[in-house]
Order: C-alpha cells, then sequence, then structure tokens
C-alpha cells in the first residue's frame, strides 16, 4: 500500500511524536508514505480567520503540488490541516473560486485529490489486518476523542457520524483496548486559542479530561495535534482550573495502535509527552 | 331554425332599478331564433316559473334562456321548471343581469346594453345546447373503513347506524390504535380507554359493522359506488370460530421476550398473543417470525394447550373480494422512535422515551401498572425532562411541519408526573406553546401554574448519561440565551407525528393523492376537508395530517355523513357535465388519434383506452374513452387534446366560440 | 402612454365557474362598481380554456382579454389552474412571435372570496387596454389562425 | 427598508439566510463558550435578524464574533441548518474593516497576524518565531515561559525555521489575497 502524505507543520514541530507514530507504524503496517515535496503551511485557524482567499490559497497550492507530483490518494494525520484541505476542496468546487485560486497560485489545480484522515487510513487497512499483527494486547480502558475537525462539518467531510462517533472506538477494540461511552468525544478542546486564550483552553480542555477521568480512563486517546497539545502541554494550566489535578495521558491512535504491535516507546515518541505515559 | 325562449327578470327593482328590462326583452325578441320573449317582476317566483313552462309548450320551445340572478342562485330552479314542461333542462341556460350586471353598474345605456349582450351570448350557446340526461351510476350500499383506530371505529359506528352495512378492516390483530394506548386524554384528564373500550366492543357487535382484523387492503378497483375491494386477512393460525379466547395457549408459550407493540416496547409479550387485555376481538393470533414452531418446526405447547383444537398451523393467507360504493381511509399516524435523535443518544440510553412510551408508563394497564418508573432500574425519576418538538419543526431531519399535538399531550405528560411524583421536579423545554381549542390554553396553564411545571423556552442541544443521570444541556432563550443544564433520571421526547407506515403504497393502490410526507391529500383545503381528489373516498383522522381526538372523532363523523348521502339514493345523479370523446362510424370510428394527452392531463385518472377491434377480433385501433364515474368535468383534457376528439359536455367548444361569437359580432 | 378617453374597448373575461366567477358574484352582491366593458365567460375550470380561443378573440376584434381562476393550490380540480398557468407561459410566446401586445392579456387569480378583487381587476383592466388603444392588428391573427387551418366548427 | 436591505446585504456576503432562525436556542444551548461571549450564537442571530445599524454595530463590537472556534456544533445540531460559522468569519471580517474591535480580539488577532507573518515568511509555521513575534505584539511576555523550556528538552521546539523552496510563491499568495484586501479597506 503507497499513499501520498502531508505532515503538515505541528508534526514537525510541537507535535512530531505523532509524525514519528505515524512514520513507524506505516512502517510496520507496510505502508509506504510519499510526502508531498515543498509543502507548505495550510493558514489553520489563523487565514481561515483572516482572510478567506488566503485560507483557500494556501491549501489549494498544497494539493496542487501533490497533484503535480502524481499522488491520487494523501492522508493527512493532523486533523487541523484534514479540515482546511477537505473544506478548500468542496469550497472550490465553486468555478469562481477556482479561476480565482489559480490566477493566485500560477498553477494548475484539478481538485480531484483523494484526502483521507488517519482513522481512514487504518479503516482502509482494515482492523482485522492490524488485529492479526497484535503482540502485546492493549488492554486499557481509554476515552477515545475525536474533536471538532475531523467530524464538521459532516455535510463536506462525510467522516463518521457526527455525534457520538465510532471508527476510533472499533480501531481500539481491535488491538483489545475498551472503550468508554462518555460525553465529550466532540466537544471543543478550544483548538486555536492555545496560546492566546490559553485561560478558555484550560476551562474547555478541563471539562473534557474531568468527564474522562470521573470514567475512569486510563488514557484519552486522540487523532489530533491540537487536541493532543491543549489536553497534554496545557495540562499545567488545566490543572489549576481543578479541585484535583487529573494525570491521565493524552496519546494519539496511531501511538496506541503502535504499543499494541510492540513498536518502542521511544520510536513512537511517547517520551515527548508532558504527562507521563505508563501504559 | 330553433325557437327559444327569454325570460328577463326585474328581481323586484334589484335589476330593473339599473336596466332596462323593457328594452331587453324588446330587442332580444327581434333577434333570429327567438320565438318568445317576456320580462317580468319575479321569474323564480311560481307565477314566473308558470309563464315558462307554458311558454315551453305553447311556443314548443326548443331552448330557454333566464336573465336574471347568477346560475349559482337558481339555475337548478328554472332547469327544473323546464323539464316539468317537458323540455331537457340542460337546453335551459340563464344570463347572469344581476351580480354581474345591474348590481355592478350605475344605471345608463352601457348598462343596458351590457345585459343585451349578456343574454345574447347565452341564446348564441343555448342554439348550441344538446339535450343531455344527467348521469345515473348504481351505487353499492356498502362502505369499507381502513384502519381500526379511533377514527376507523367512530366513521364506521356512525355509518352502520344510518343503517348501511360497514367493512372495517384493521391490520394489527385488535382494533383501538392509538388511542387506546393513552392513558388521560388532555384537556379533560379522563381515562382514554374507559372511553373507548365500549365503542370497540359496539363495533364488534354491530349488526351492520363486519369486522376484519389482521387484514389488509390488497387493491381497489373501479369508481364511486362501484368500488372492488380485494382484502388480505392475514392468517391468524387460530381459528376464531372455535377459539373460546380462554388464554391457556398464552401463559404456556415460551417465547416471552418479544417486545411489546402495544407498550411501545417497554413491555413484552408471547409469540401467540392478544395485543392487550382489552382487545376486541380478544382471542389471540400467532406471530409466526417470532414463533419457534415457524422458525425451527418444533414446539407446539400452544396446541398441545389448546382445549378445542383451534390452532391452524398450516392456515394461509386469504384474498376476499368486497364490493363497496365508498371507502373511508383512516390509517392514522406514527410516532419518530427515540433512534431518530443522534443528539439524545441515538436511543441508546433506556430511560430517554417517546411521549408515546410515557403513555404506556403513566396508563394503568401499562408495564408499571400507572407508576412512573425508569425503564432502566425501575426507579422513580424525581427530575423529568420533557422536550418539546423532537422532530417536529425541523428541517433538518426533513420534518418542517408542526406535528400539533405534542404541546398539549407535553403539557398532560408533565401534569400526571406531578401528580403521581409529588416530590417531582418537571421541566419542559419548548419553543412556542400550541395551545389552540376548547380549554387547552387553560389546561395548559393549569400545569404552570397549579402543578409548577418549570416551562422553559428554548431547544435542548444534547442529553448524555453520566452515573445514572441524564444530563440535559439546554437553554433559557428569555434569558437572553442563558445555558440551562439539568441532572434528570428521564427524558421523554414529544417526537413527531409522521404518516403511517404504508401509507404511501395504499395511497398509490387507491389513486388518492398524498403530500410530501406521505399524509393524504383532502379535495380542498378548507371545503373539502374529509374528501380526497377521488369521488367516493374520504378520510377520517390523522392519517391526512396529526390530529387529537376531538378532531379526528368530527373528521370521521364527517366522513361518515359523506358516506351516507352518497348512499342516501339508489343511483349517483351527477351533472352532465363530463367529457366525452367523439364517436363516427366505420371506418372513422373516432377522430381520437390516440395520442392520450388528455390522460396527461386527468387528474382523475378517468381516461381509458379502449381498444377498437374488427369483426375477427383484431385490433384496429386504441382511442381514448372517459369513465363517466371517475369524470368530475374539468375539462383540461379538451384543451389538451390536438384532434379536438373530446369535449366536455355543457361547455362544448361549439358553445363557447358561439358564446365569444355573439360578444364580438355586433 | 396617450389614453384616448372616448375609446371603450371591448374586453372577454375567460373565468373559472368555482373561485372566480363566484368571486364576481360576490363583487355583485357587494354592490361594487366596475366598468361595463368587460363581460364573462364562464367555464368550468381555467384549465378548460383553450388558447386558441383567445386568439380567436382578437381576430374578431377583441381588444383585451381576462383569464382568470383559482388560486394555486385551492383549484376546485386540484391541478386545472397548473395547467392553465404553464399553458399560458407557452402560448405567450406564440403571441410574441406573431406581434401581439401580450399587455393585452391579463391573466390573474381571483377567489370566490375577493369581490374587490374583481372590481380592481376588471377597472385595472380596462385603463389599460384604453391606455393602449384600439387592437389593430387582429387581421394578422385572422390571417395566422387561417394559415393553421383553424376554424371553430373542428 | 433598512432592515431588508441590511438582510439581503448579510446574505449575498455570506449565502446565510438569518431570517431563517426561529430562535429555539439550541446553537447557544451547545456552544461551549456562549457563557463567555457578550451574545450567544442565537441572541447574535436575532440581532441580525433586526436589521438595524445600532444592532449591527453591536455585534461587531462584541466578543463573541472573536470567542468562536468554528467548532460549528451550532450548524451541526441547527434544525434550520444555519450556518452560524460561515456569518461569524464574515463578521470578523467586517469587524476589522470598519475597525470595530473588542479587546479581547486584540490577543487573537496578535496570535493569527504572527502566526501568518511566519507561515509568509517561511512557508511553515515556525513556532518560535510566532511566540516571540506573538509576545511582542501584545507584551505578554511571560506567558508560556514555563512549559517554553521543557517543550525544547522534549525535542518540541527548533531554533531555526524550516524553510519550503518556493517562498516566492508564499509572497505572492499573501500579496494578492490578505495584503491586497488590506489596502482596499485603507
Amino acid at each position: 500500500m503507497k499513499i501520498g502524505f502531508y505532515p503538515g507543520c505541528s508534526l514537525t514541530g510541537s507535535s512530531r511524536e505523532y509524525n514519528e507514530s505515524v512514520v513507524a507504524l506505516a512502517k510496520a503496517l507496510d505502508i509506504e508514505l510519499v510526502e508531498i515535496k515543498d509543502w507548505n503551511c495550510c493558514g489553520a485557524t489563523a487565514a481561515h480567520v483572516m482572510n478567506e482567499e488566503l485560507s483557500l490559497s494556501l491549501p489549494a497550492r498544497i494539493m496542487a503540488m501533490a497533484e503535480e507530483q502524481g499522488l491520487t490518494e494523501v492522508v493527512v494525520p493532523c486533523a487541523a490541516c484534514y479540515n482546511r484541505l477537505k473544506v478548500t476542496q468542496h469550497e472550490l468546487e465553486d468555478e469562481n473560486k477556482r479561476t480565482r485560486v489559480i490566477e493566485i497560485l500560477k498553477q494548475p489545480y484539478k481538485g480531484d485529490l483523494k484526502i483521507i484522515n488517519v482513522l481512514q487510513m487504518l479503516e482502509a487497512y482494515g482492523a482485522e489486518n492490524i488485529k492479526t499483527r497484535v503482540t502485546h494486547p492493549f488492554a486499557h480502558k481509554v476515552a477515545c476523542y475525536y474533536g471538532c475537525l475531523l467530524v464538521r462539518p459532516h455535510s463536506i467531510l462525510k467522516f463518521d457520524r457526527v455525534e457520538d462517533p465510532q471508527s476510533m472506538d472499533i480501531l481500539i477494540k481491535g488491538i483489545g483496548g475498551t472503550t468508554l461511552d462518555w460525553a465529550f468525544k466532540t466537544e471543543c478542546c478550544g483548538a486555536g486559542f492555545s496560546v492566546s486564550r490559553t485561560d478558555l483552553v484550560a476551562k474547555l480542555s478541563g471539562n473534557i479530561l474531568k468527564d474522562a477521568a470521573d470514567r475512569s480512563a486510563e488514557a484519552v486517546i486522540v487523532a489530533c495535534p491540537l487536541c493532543q497539545s491543549n489536553l497534554d502541554m496545557r495540562r499545567g494550566a488545566i490543572n489549576k482550573t481543578l479541585e484535583n489535578p487529573i494525570d491521565i495521558p493524552v496519546i494519539y491512535i496511531t501511538q496506541a495502535i503502535g504499543l499494541a504491535l510492540g513498536i518502542g516507546a521511544k520510536e513512537l515518541g511517547l517520551k515527548r509527552h508532558f504527562v507521563t505515559v505508563e501504559l | 331554425m330553433s325557437k327559444i325562449g327569454v325570460f328577463i327578470c326585474h328581481c323586484g327593482e334589484n335589476i330593473s332599478a339599473t336596466v332596462d328590462v323593457e328594452r331587453v326583452a324588446r330587442e332580444i325578441g327581434g333577434m333570429e331564433g327567438v320565438a318568445h320573449a317576456i320580462d317580468y317582476k319575479y321569474m323564480c317566483s311560481d307565477p314566473g316559473q308558470t309563464f315558462i313552462k307554458e311558454a315551453v309548450k305553447k311556443y314548443d320551445l326548443d331552448g330557454v334562456v333566464v336573465g336574471a340572478c347568477s346560475p349559482r342562485m337558481h339555475e337548478p330552479t328554472f332547469r327544473r321548471a323546464c323539464a316539468e314542461a317537458g323540455l331537457n333542462p340542460y337546453l335551459c341556460e340563464m344570463a347572469n343581469l344581476r351580480e354581474h350586471c345591474s348590481w355592478v353598474h350605475e344605471k345608463s345605456e352601457e348598462t343596458t346594453e351590457k345585459a343585451i349582450d349578456l343574454v345574447k351570448m347565452l341564446v348564441e350557446k343555448v342554439k348550441k345546447n344538446k339535450p343531455l340526461d344527467s348521469i345515473k351510476v348504481p351505487v353499492t350500499k356498502r362502505a369499507l373503513v381502513i384502519g381500526g383506530g379511533i377514527a376507523g371505529i367512530q366513521a364506521s359506528l356512525d355509518i352502520a347506524n344510518t343503517g348501511h352495512k360497514v367493512i372495517l378492516i384493521e391490520r394489527d390483530p385488535s382494533i383501538g390504535g392509538h388511542m387506546s394506548q393513552l392513558s388521560e386524554t388532555f384537556p379533560t384528564l379522563d381515562c382514554s380507554q374507559c372511553i373507548l373500550t365500549p365503542r370497540m366492543v359496539e363495533v364488534a357487535q354491530h349488526p351492520n359493522i363486519k369486522l376484519y382484523t389482521y387484514a389488509e387492503l390488497e387493491s381497489l378497483e373501479g369508481f364511486i359506488g362501484n368500488f372492488k375491494a380485494k382484502i388480505r386477512l392475514k392468517a391468524k393460525s387460530v381459528n376464531y370460530a372455535t377459539c373460546t379466547g380462554c388464554g391457556a395457549c398464552i401463559q404456556k408459550c415460551p417465547v416471552k421476550k418479544i417486545p411489546s407493540e402495544f407498550n411501545a416496547g417497554l413491555g413484552t409479550r408471547t409469540a401467540i398473543y392478544v395485543p392487550f387485555p382489552q382487545a376486541v376481538p380478544n382471542k389471540p393470533v400467532i406471530d409466526r417470525v417470532n414463533c419457534n414452531y415457524y422458525k425451527r418446526g418444533a414446539c407446539k405447547i400452544c396446541e398441545k394447550t389448546c382445549q378445542v383444537g383451534s390452532i391452524e398451523w398450516d392456515k394461509e393467507d386469504e384474498i376476499i373480494t368486497e364490493e363497496v360504493g365508498a371507502v373511508v381511509l383512516a390509517t392514522g399516524f406514527d410516532v419518530k422512535g427515540t433512534d431518530f435523535f443522534p443528539e439524545y443518544g441515538y436511543g441508546q440510553y433506556k430511560d430517554v422515551l417517546t411521549g408515546l412510551q410515557f403513555e404506556r408508563l403513566a396508563s394503568a394497564s401499562g408495564p408499571t401498572f400507572g407508576e412512573i418508573r425508569r425503564p432502566s432500574d425501575g426507579a422513580i425519576p424525581k427530575k423529568i425532562v420533557f422536550i418539546a418538538c423532537a422532530g417536529s419543526r425541523d428541517p433538518a431531519k426533513g420534518i418542517p411541519y408542526c406535528s400539533k399535538i405534542c404541546c398539549m399531550y407535553t403539557a398532560k405528560h408533565a401534569m400526571l408526573y406531578q401528580h403521581k411524583v409529588h416530590d417531582g421536579e418537571s421541566t419542559v423545554f419548548y419553543m412556542d406553546i400550541r395551545a389552540g381549542g376548547k380549554n387547552y390554553e387553560e389546561f395548559v396553564r393549569r400545569a404552570i401554574e397549579e402543578d409548577t411545571v418549570n416551562y422553559v423556552r428554548g431547544r435542548v442541544a444534547r442529553v448524555y448519561e453520566k452515573n445514572g443521570k441524564l444530563i440535559v444541556k439546554g437553554v433559557d432563550t428569555l434569558l437572553g440565551g442563558e445555558q440551562v443544564e439539568i441532572e434528570a433520571d428521564m427524558v421523554v421526547l414529544a417526537t413527531a407525528g409522521v404518516a403511517s407506515c404504508g401509507s404511501e403504497l395504499l395511497a398509490q393502490k387507491l389513486h388518492v393523492s398524498y403530500d410530501p410526507y406521505h399524509f393524504f391529500a383532502e379535495a380542498h383545503p378548507k371545503l373539502k376537508p374529509v374528501e380526497t381528489n377521488t369521488a367516493g373516498i374520504f378520510l377520517a383522522g390523522a392519517c391526512q395530517a396529526p390530529k387529537d381526538i376531538p378532531e379526528t372523532v368530527g373528521m370521521a363523523s364527517g366522513a361518515a355523513v359523506k358516506v351516507a348521502a352518497l348512499f342516501s339514493n339508489d343511483e349517483l345523479v351527477r351533472e352532465p357535465v363530463v367529457a366525452v370523446v367523439n364517436r363516427l362510424a366505420p371506418p372513422l370510428y373516432s377522430t381520437c388519434v390516440g395520442c392520450f394527452m388528455c390522460e396527461t392531463a386527468c387528474p382523475y385518472n378517468a381516461i381509458e383506452h379502449e381498444e377498437i377491434k374488427g369483426r375477427d377480433g383484431s385490433l384496429i385501433r386504441t382511442i381514448a374513452r372517459v369513465n363517466q364515474g371517475l369524470c368530475q368535468g374539468c375539462g383540461t383534457c379538451v384543451a389538451f387534446c390536438r384532434s379536438k376528439s373530446i369535449d366536455i359536455q355543457g361547455y362544448t367548444n361549439e358553445q363557447v366560440y358561439a358564446e365569444v361569437m355573439s360578444l364580438l359580432n355586433d | 402612454m396617450s389614453s384616448n378617453t372616448d375609446f371603450e374597448p371591448k374586453i372577454i373575461a375567460f373565468v373559472c365557474n368555482w373561485c372566480t366567477y363566484a368571486g364576481a358574484d360576490l363583487t355583485g352582491t357587494s354592490r361594487l362598481k366596475y366598468a361595463t366593458n368587460v363581460k364573462i365567460v364562464r367555464f368550468p375550470c381555467t384549465g378548460r380554456i383553450d388558447f386558441l380561443l383567445l386568439l380567436k378573440s382578437f381576430a374578431q376584434g377583441a381588444d383585451g382579454v381576462i383569464v382568470s381562476g383559482c388560486h394555486p393550490n385551492d383549484c376546485h380540480y386540484t391541478s386545472g389552474n397548473f395547467h392553465a398557468r404553464r399553458r399560458w407561459i407557452a402560448f405567450r410566446s406564440v403571441l410574441d412571435l406573431m406581434g401581439v401586445d401580450i399587455r393585452r392579456i391579463q391573466y390573474s387569480w381571483v377567489s370566490a372570496a375577493e369581490g374587490s378583487k374583481w372590481a380592481d381587476l376588471v377597472n385595472n383592466t380596462v385603463a389599460d387596454i384604453r391606455a393602449l388603444g384600439p387592437y389593430a392588428e387582429y387581421q394578422k391573427v385572422a390571417d395566422y389562425l387561417e394559415k393553421e387551418g383553424y376554424n371553430e366548427e373542428a | 427598508m433598512e432592515h431588508k436591505n441590511k438582510i439581503s446585504d448579510l446574505q449575498s456576503h455570506t449565502g446565510v439566510e438569518v431570517m431563517r432562525c426561529y430562535q429555539c436556542g439550541k446553537c447557544t444551548a451547545g456552544c461551549v463558550l456562549a457563557s463567555d461571549m457578550n451574545y450567544p450564537p442565537s441572541y447574535l442571530m436575532r440581532l441580525l435578524q433586526t436589521g438595524t445599524r445600532q444592532n449591527m454595530d453591536k455585534v461587531l463590537a462584541s466578543n463573541s464574533i472573536w470567542l468562536c472556534l468554528n467548532c460549528e456544533n451550532c450548524l451541526g445540531r441547527c434544525p434550520m441548518e444555519i450556518d452560524i460559522p460561515k456569518m461569524m468569519d464574515y463578521l470578523r471580517t467586517q469587524a476589522i474593516s470598519q475597525n470595530k474591535l473588542h479587546p479581547d480580539s486584540k490577543p487573537i488577532i496578535a496570535f493569527h497576524r504572527s502566526f501568518l507573518d511566519s507561515v509568509r515568511n517561511t512557508g511553515r509555521l515556525y513556532e518560535i518565531g510566532l511566540v516571540l513575534s506573538y509576545k511582542f505584539r501584545t507584551f505578554n511576555f511571560l506567558q508560556d515561559l514555563a512549559i517554553a523550556p521543557s517543550m525544547y528538552l522534549k525535542g518540541k521546539l527548533h531554533l531555526l525555521p524550516e524553510m519550503i523552496k518556493d517562498r516566492r510563491s508564499m509572497k505572492r499568495i499573501f500579496a494578492q489575497t490578505i495584503e491586497n484586501a488590506k489596502t482596499l479597506n485603507k
């Protein structure tokens, strides 16, 4: 299995453990990841908030580069990037917008690229196939946290179901884990406010962690670097808002599966987390 | 050369005040083909009519024009007069000199001239009129009522009490419908079953009602007064002739865990079952999908317990044919299930219920014998939340309409809860309170003021479970959008009322039209609420749109009256204003080319294909034929017809052209 | 627009029996006054109205025509008025092609409850047609019907 | 009349029909930050429905449009399928161009600007650069000092920016979009 790969900025920086685990897992599953050449930032929330044309042009360039490279399918582990790329693709179905963006890019853009997130890649690979490779069953009770960007807007992303999604839970069950039915699967963690409004992030992420803790989750499983850094890196700020601090780790789905397949903690970047991971 | 009599009415002074009636009579008298023209003070009076009758005989008239009021007023009067004088009534026409002339114009030359023109116009028309016979259709005085809920029960009883035979079919094993599931009814809080069950028994015992339960309509052919209904009697696997309804078989049946439809899934039933204790008929059927014998060919315990040997394993569905003159549709409605609401947990929380399920909890005959207890753990909920407009008024969910009954039953539910759980707290999330109806608003106020139900204006975003509580995240829009979070023990969704399953298919079998939500469409939104646009088929109750019990009963009685009126004569007499396809002598047969544009135009499926065969039986051609029982005489087909082969009696091309010409040629 | 006041236009109204005819009756019972120029021809339904009949009217010297029936969805025959409306839309292009001024045809809905609307409709139409002046090109229409081999005896 | 114009104006810019909102409040009920907003979503929709200048100004000057995280819970649940997030995008650009900015917007805009500067110059996000320039924008030097070192130790921070090769295209994209728009607003 060979597939295009767009890491996105956070995976090369503050969330490189996500990148490491994705790469390690892909290797273990014999999936060849072909990185998009000279890729740029998708613009994330900033571009989206500040200027529409910019918010379309940046992702458009990424996809144009991929098309140029002859890729047909690209996996985007970062939920934020995934969302921006999918939405841009949808917006650019509009003739006028597309022509405008193409004249900005000075580069052809077809818009027929298949953009998928990590869960979809693993789904395509098959929970069953993964099961057969499990050496260290992931015998933990965890809360799968999807956040906003993976499932909304449903009309465009068409991924899983918008309330109480299941795809991550299925994968976890596949590797021997048990998943919680909890309340905050798709509530927002504060996403883009990580730096600018840490107070709000602490509040929102606090609610999420609290519910997971109340239901005695051993870990929170995520597929989005923004969620992860808010729930993990901001844990200090979060715990300040809570009566009793919470110490449950926040790990990526790729790390969880990696562990089950017997990949080393270091290789999966588990050492890079703020909240120590002992699973 | 025609001999037409013209009679100009003064209508006291109503016409003569602004129209020079003498002059009208004089000038018309001079018209070619007019044998006699007079004016008189009151043409509709006895002496007036006598003038007409005598003139018809004296001048041997072959046409009559009465210049008076609107034909919508007195056309029948004058046509009857002509008929009594031996002139075909359809050779009599009226010129509207009052509503369309004298009353709307000042006294003047022009007004009189207009009056003359109007009369001339009708004279020219009458010259082209042909004698017509009103259409007589025989009437089978037996009605078919489809659906045994309160609507069907009421309609059946009302029709039966007029002395006519009724065939009532119900697809479930018992009649009673949703009303039999209800606890108390608003706004009086009287027990639903107490008022319903006597009616159910009356139906079963009524000499004029033939009841088929566990039966569905297979097909319907024919037209008003003359329908042929094929009915499928689903195999009950129990011989009702011998079954005593002792219930021993039910006691012994080993399959006990089937969710009970009657209890909206809150209770269970056996495979051989009677839906509920007061069922009519009170005899069991075997649910073949769940019965051990039908599933794996072994068990037959019921057969062993049955003293009278009523179990019929090999019984098959039976198709019977009944001839009926009218049909009443009373198939009711369904409610959406809790699994329709992702934001409220896809129905995965046991203590999130539909309104209908709450009815069962509150009902003395229900699974908890009328005590409000949580399905999950049997505990009595101390905090309960009712969510109105669950699915209704929600285009995103495909249901933009208001289900109408929810506001009232939600108020009732909250009230019943407060009456049964004195230390309980109830909250109702609503958008608007629609309590139009006698004592309805007062009822809701009572819930709020006396029973201290907490009404919060706003919708609920989501419901989720946390340590045995249901967390309800709502809002109070009257406080500028303040979020409201309630830890509830039970949540009741006033789920949308939708067309009962299979409505679409049934509508197509009957050729009645239905709306985008599969509710049956009435013939006219204001003036024909119980008729469908297919003559002889009527509507009762919630199959037309969500309704409460009083409305349903009223509508059912309305439909019954329409049926009784239809049955009040042996033959259906209809104005011969119907379309006809011309027929000519062989080898032409007709100018109809068989394009069947008329068929596409006809709203009543009245166009049939007539095959013209030679002596040897070989098909010569296929032309259109109008079924006069179905045709309502709109004439749309006439305008569609390319070859001018179809025409409408009373408004033929010839006639209307004559009218137009007379208005323009002078 | 030059309006010649001495000109009395000839206008024919083709109306349905259930809505507009009844509406016009109501105008009468409410004693509302309107111009005498309009004369009503009664049809069961606007769906019955063959638009060639309108052409014939023009050919015979009508200066204007009113077609009026039930409001959408209120048709006594459920869909006749829709058919009529569709046909009218198609018919308009034919008229244009023949150089008939479509302002001479007033297409409207008057319900049985709209007595005053009928009075207004008549008065406005009369005013408009009067402003347009007598219909001179009727010969054109006559020729067209001739060419179509159309005659009312058909 | 003003009312009509305002509404159609909003619709032509966003395709969002504010008049569809019947004030059920489901958006507010589910909004994670409603309680921090001057006007929760449903209230804000009502203000827009009035179409008056005063209320429009209220909206633009409110913190609601800046606190909205575009998490789209509201849209996902709205019975009338009203795209409130899209409306928020538009309102934010309006607030900027009309320079009616609620104080709460300052750090948020500052962050976004710093973020975009980094992308403009390097083609990617240079986190240290971002944080530094953000701090200079907001003079909030102490914030995050606590976590920065451990981020560095855990290898989450690069001292040097990653640069893409084709940085000229970045300049062009910015020049033709956001910078272009700025000049238009001036």
